[in-house]
């Protein structure tokens, strides 16, 4: 993969019950050629929902719709340390997860839109999004923890030599069947990774208010974790590959916690702006973005140049606003699709009941 | 009294307010009802004027919260617990049906459990499978329970006081597309000992000719299939706003098909085992099925997880068409 | 046929070891499955026939453990999720309803989750408000799920394999007091390619008078009901085994009510939203409707919590002489 | 109340996030006559659970059935160390805890076998037994201890001087909503001890193999938490006596596990010996039974006498048999009890609905 380049990181991690020595490690080595596909990726995610941001106040994308910009570098930094074999699990904030999975951003797009070239055909909206090996895209807020831990008892139980990310917000942290997933997780051995995007608030309540323990690397209490920046691409990477390595080694679950921020609302009806100051988020924005601090490596290292990422920035405002069209031009998914996919094909009972009682779908 | 008008969000604001002013041992608990002022709003103002002794914000724990409200409901507090929709009552059902309804009856009346939940039920708009489900025919089912469902500012205000009053757990499933809709308010309702009595049913539109019996939303869309009944057809359709899911109001049902000899029943639950099913087996129980002229219809939503797609949304969920066409079918208007 | 007599624990107990072997992606989890062989023992044997790691013992979380399982169905495994009761399948309702049920729909078809969910539904003997829930129609009423409620032997078993080899969630309502009670089996039963279809009712006894329909141990009232009313009154009792609540198998009881013009519904659960009140809606609809000759009747469990005082529990369930009573009623043989 | 003695605890205390200067004390000064008692108390529970017991085998107790027989040091310790205005939850192991309150024998056995003069009439069972400020009685594993959390909440708004005690098994610790109650109680600095009552197993489980982390004191994280011996009703007692006083400082909630044993089977129908060896159970009877281990306190420091304690032991014997006579003697509940107290009185809807259409019943 041509080239690599060995980079020193600038974040540090803090372990929970991992020994020093056998934590992840200062540096990372990687193929410049990866390292510029992480900073196209960050772009990509980040013009992607930017542009869901304007399609939803200009009334074509409506209902929940949870953007992630501000948080480009975990589901980057992930992905880029683990295979397409390895699954990923979130809640509904999930569009820039998908994209990493290999949906195209038009097809993103036209799930928020509830189109028919959507990912899931228009059936699933923002908060339910799904690709190969990745499971969503769930909305209620904490269930997909142990539904993740499942998919590692999954791949434990099929022999794989895969892992699974099973991401949650720190608002969900508190969930109850978190801890009943953590415990089930190091009774079993599962090779799953526990990791809370710590994005400080939980809709409009701050992780202070709504945690006893803020220090959610070390909720898993007999589970070892680690605290990562997740502002800075290239720790999570590198927290990823560790972490995968770990979790194959048998010796069990880890609780990740990825430091991060959201820079909008929690949603599109929330402004974001009532329970957290403007200097704080612009602050954030100023100093730890993701994509900036990203550029300013690549730039220290010489593996690019301005020119090159601005030419980089345009390539990717330009497969944006393609996909925005096409998005926009793919139709409202046809009536039938309202009775298909209930029940696995050739297994539905032969009818199905619409909203009247001469509305009767025969399915076969 | 036109002149009155009141959203649904402020009608539920203000009977909470009032009836925390009228007894401290009211506190509200939920996610974001305090700092936020409720995620849709409906709590605004109430951390400002009672502070967070008696306004509290909750982690993301139904199931944990919901526990910690009985338990404050048995020892002493009268506990409005607010889900921020009732998907996720979800988690909290056990406590809602084990710990809350069953306590009285099971300790030999030893123990008292005077809670309210609360919250937004049913489908929203554009908000998908998980979070569209109503849940008025499961409540409903359980003995211990009261369970209500307003659908105008009246009903809301008054109902929700009743349900605070009232000393057994009552659940009070609002919808989210109602907050913002404003009613004409009565002087009566405005004032604070305005109560709806929870178990009766309200008839929102005297008629005749076929008896539409709705709850929630679907109120709406009946009262609009009535007139364009009466527009269109010359029919004067009766309009029954069941308002309590839990006791249902059969008498009233059942007065009204005597006069109108015509059902159709309107929910926005999936029609298996919902309310309009038991609505129709009491009828079929009761005297009044002989004075039936036609088989009941139930229009309800359609029998499918909710789809997230504006079009398919709409195409589940019961529309002013399929009530009047239903009507016109129990009237053999139709085929 | 007589000859091969078999419990439903252990008609249970076969179709799991059979599905297991035919499948090594089927496993069992749940509490006290494996070393303990099951609180009720009808996973006895399966620890040692298929070792740890398709029969696994979980701690006591619900929630946690269904959500596991789902997860596992998601990627690739077949689980069977053994909830000790139904009464704490409350606590993970969640996972079955919005994680299980509602995947393949939302996920426009990507997702695929084929889980059983099983164990005890409904009243045992002495246990309780509690322990004593009946879901059939709460689990009936959900899209994406399907639910069946076996009585006998063959039921059990033909139902469970049915369920496992299924690829969507099934859910199982099985009843303590049935797995100790030994049926008949055919020798097509015995076989391992013995499958009852998921959907289809069974006409237990044949009869031209009156229809019973029931399902899970009312089934067994309902025939001894049928024998009391053909040897005291000479009446003909048709009795359904509904065996699947959703699908329900509607058409054969339409064609059993074209033939008896009269039905009695059995069931166990409370009666409001219950499996009585959707079959009475949905006959309502049909064109069986015409064909009554009297309003159906619906015996169910009384609408209170469970007492546990014996005398108040057999009060509080459907008998036989509820049944009788009901039957003579529609045939007008009683006022 | 008489003359007071100083007795050092033969047993230590684990602390967790407890400075050992501001833990419990290691000796307990009480009055004789409260020695006695709890002796009494003790002996007079084991009684009633072994008359429970007989009369389950003789068919006139039916369903589920949970004896607390070894485990009767901590309803006894606790009792002791709080007052009736302070408040206790637990699950369905519930006999002691509910004789302690001041429900007489009689009263409990009677409600054992379904009868009128029962605790609650016959209506809740083994399991929901209720008395004033103790809230159960529970049979949901693991719902109590959130319950329990919010009573302590109506403590604290309601300005009370009292503290809860949520109590709840080795099994039901795993659950999730006891970690969610840890949390909110630690925000809220709720008066309320969580006493894990670890008689390891929760029924044919071993602690082991449900919890990845045994050491129940410590999985509050972030709440201290004390491990007690629970067969030492002194050390009980002296647990919580200073928890009441720590809980009431506004420092918050506490974790307790008190190690204690179950000698009988989980419930009535199991033998209780095919998870554990018999053996195993004859060394925690014969080495560490709570009621042999005080009554040797009480000879060595010369509170009382062989010859005493066998009159003890007979009036408690005497008391039970005449307990069971009484109950015996009870009625069964009239049936007009199954539509009572469904509802408050006189908010009760106007009728309900027994198994047929015909059996209406009005109740106004
Ligand atoms: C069980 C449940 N409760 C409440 C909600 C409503 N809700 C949606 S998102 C959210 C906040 C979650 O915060 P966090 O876990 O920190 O994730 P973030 O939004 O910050 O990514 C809430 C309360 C829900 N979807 N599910
Ligand atoms: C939510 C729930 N799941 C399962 C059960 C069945 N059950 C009753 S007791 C019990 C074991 C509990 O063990 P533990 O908490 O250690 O308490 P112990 O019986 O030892 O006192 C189980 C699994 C239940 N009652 N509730
Ligand atoms: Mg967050
Ligand atoms: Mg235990």
């Amino acid at each position: 993969a041509g080239e690599t380049v060995t980079i020193p990181l600038k974040s540090t991690f803090d372990l929970h019950k991992i020994d020093a020595t056998e934590g992840p490690r200062d540096s990372v080595t990687l193929p410049k050629t990866e390292l510029i596909d992480m900073y196209k990726n960050m772009v990509l995610m980040r013009r992607m929902e930017t542009a869901a941001d304007a399609l939803y106040k200009q009334k074509l994308i409506r209902g929940f719709c949870h953007l992630n910009i501000g948080q480009e570098a975990v589901s980057v930094g992930i992905e880029h340390g683990i295979t397409k074999d390895d699954a990923i699990i979130t809640a509904y904030r999930c569009h820039g997860f998908v994209m990493m999975r290999g949906a195209s951003v038009a097809s993103i797009l036209a799930e928020l839109m509830g189109r028919k070239d959507g990912i899931t055909k228009g059936k699933g909206g923002s908060m339910h999004m799904f690709a190969h090996n990745f499971y969503g895209g769930n909305g209620i807020v904490g269930a997909q923890v142990p539904v993740g831990a499942g998919i590692a008892l999954a791949q434990q139980y099929l022999q794989h030599q895969n892992i699974t990310f099973s991401l949650y917000g720190d608002g969900a942290a508190n969930q109850g069947q978190v801890f009943e997933a953590y415990n089930m997780a190091k009774l079993w051995n599962l090779p799953v990774i526990f990791a809370c995007e710590n994005n400080r608030y939980g809709m409009g309540t701050s992780a202070a208010r709504a945690a006893a323990s803020t220090d959610y690397y070390t909720r898993g209490d007999y589970v070892p974790g680690v605290k990562i920046n997740g502002m800075d691409v290239l720790a999570v990477w590198e927290a990823t590959r560790w972490g995968k390595e770990y979790a194959l080694s048998g010796k069990g679950p880890l609780v990740f916690e990825f430091a991060t921020y959201r820079y909008g609302g929690h949603s599109m009806s929330d402004p974001g702006t009532t329970y957290r100051t403007r200097e704080e988020i612009q602050h954030m924005r100023s100093t730890r973005d993701p994509i900036m601090g990203f550029k300013n490596v690549l730039l220290e290292h010489g593996i690019t140049t301005e020119a090159d990422l601005k030419v980089l920035d345009k390539e990717a405002k330009e497969h944006v606003d393609q996909a925005v069209e096409e998005a926009k031009a793919s139709p409202e998914p046809a009536l039938e699709e309202m009775w298909t996919e209930i029940y696995q094909k050739g297994t539905e009972p032969d009818t199905i009941r619409g909203c009247v009682p001469q509305e009767i779908i025969r399915l076969r | 009294a036109e002149g009155n008008q009141m959203t649904v969000r402020d009608a539920l604001n203000s009977a909470m307010e009032e009836e925390m002013r009228r007894d401290e041992t009211i506190f509200l608990l939920g996610e974001e009802v305090a700092q936020y002022n409720g995620a849709y709003k409906v709590s605004r103002g109430l951390l400002d004027k009672f502070g967070p002794k008696r306004v509290i914000d909750t982690p993301i724990t139904e199931m944990g919260f919901a526990g910690i409200a009985v338990g404050a409901a048995l020892h002493g507090l009268k506990p409005i617990c607010e889900f921020m929709t009732f998907n996720f009552s979800m988690q909290a059902i056990d406590h809602v049906v084990n710990s809350a309804a069953k306590a009285h009856y099971m300790t030999g009346g030893i123990a008292q459990c005077p809670i309210v939940f609360r919250g937004p039920n049913g489908a929203s708009a554009g908000v998908g499978a998980q979070h569209s489900q109503c849940f008025a025919a499961w409540y409903g089912s359980v003995p211990g329970l009261k369970v209500v469902s307003p659908w105008s500012s009246e009903d809301a205000k008054g109902l929700l006081k009743a349900a605070i009053r009232d000393p057994n757990p009552v659940v009070v499933l609002e919808n989210e597309l109602l907050y913002g809709q404003a009613f004409a308010m009565s002087d009566a309702a405005l004032k604070d000992d305005f109560v709806v009595p929870i178990g009766q049913a309200k008839i929102e539109r005297a008629g005749s000719d076929v008896t539409l019996v709705a709850h929630s939303r679907p109120v709406s869309f009946a009262l609009d299939a009535a007139a364009k009944l009466e527009a269109e057809h010359g029919i004067q359709a009766e309009v029954i706003n069941l308002r309590s899911i839990r006791p249902l109001d059969m008498p009233t049902i059942i007065a009204s098909i005597k006069k109108t000899n015509r059902l159709v029943t309107i929910e926005g639950g999936w029609p298996h085992f919902g309310v309009g099913s038991e609505i129709v087996a009491q009828i079929m129980e009761s005297d009044a099925f002989d004075y039936l002229d036609a088989p009941v219809q139930r229009v309800t939503g359609a029998d499918i997880p909710m789809p997230y797609a504006q079009n398919l949304e709409t195409h589940s969920l019961p529309t002013v068409d399929h009530i009047v066409d239903s009507a016109l079918r129990v009237l053999y208007k139709k085929a």
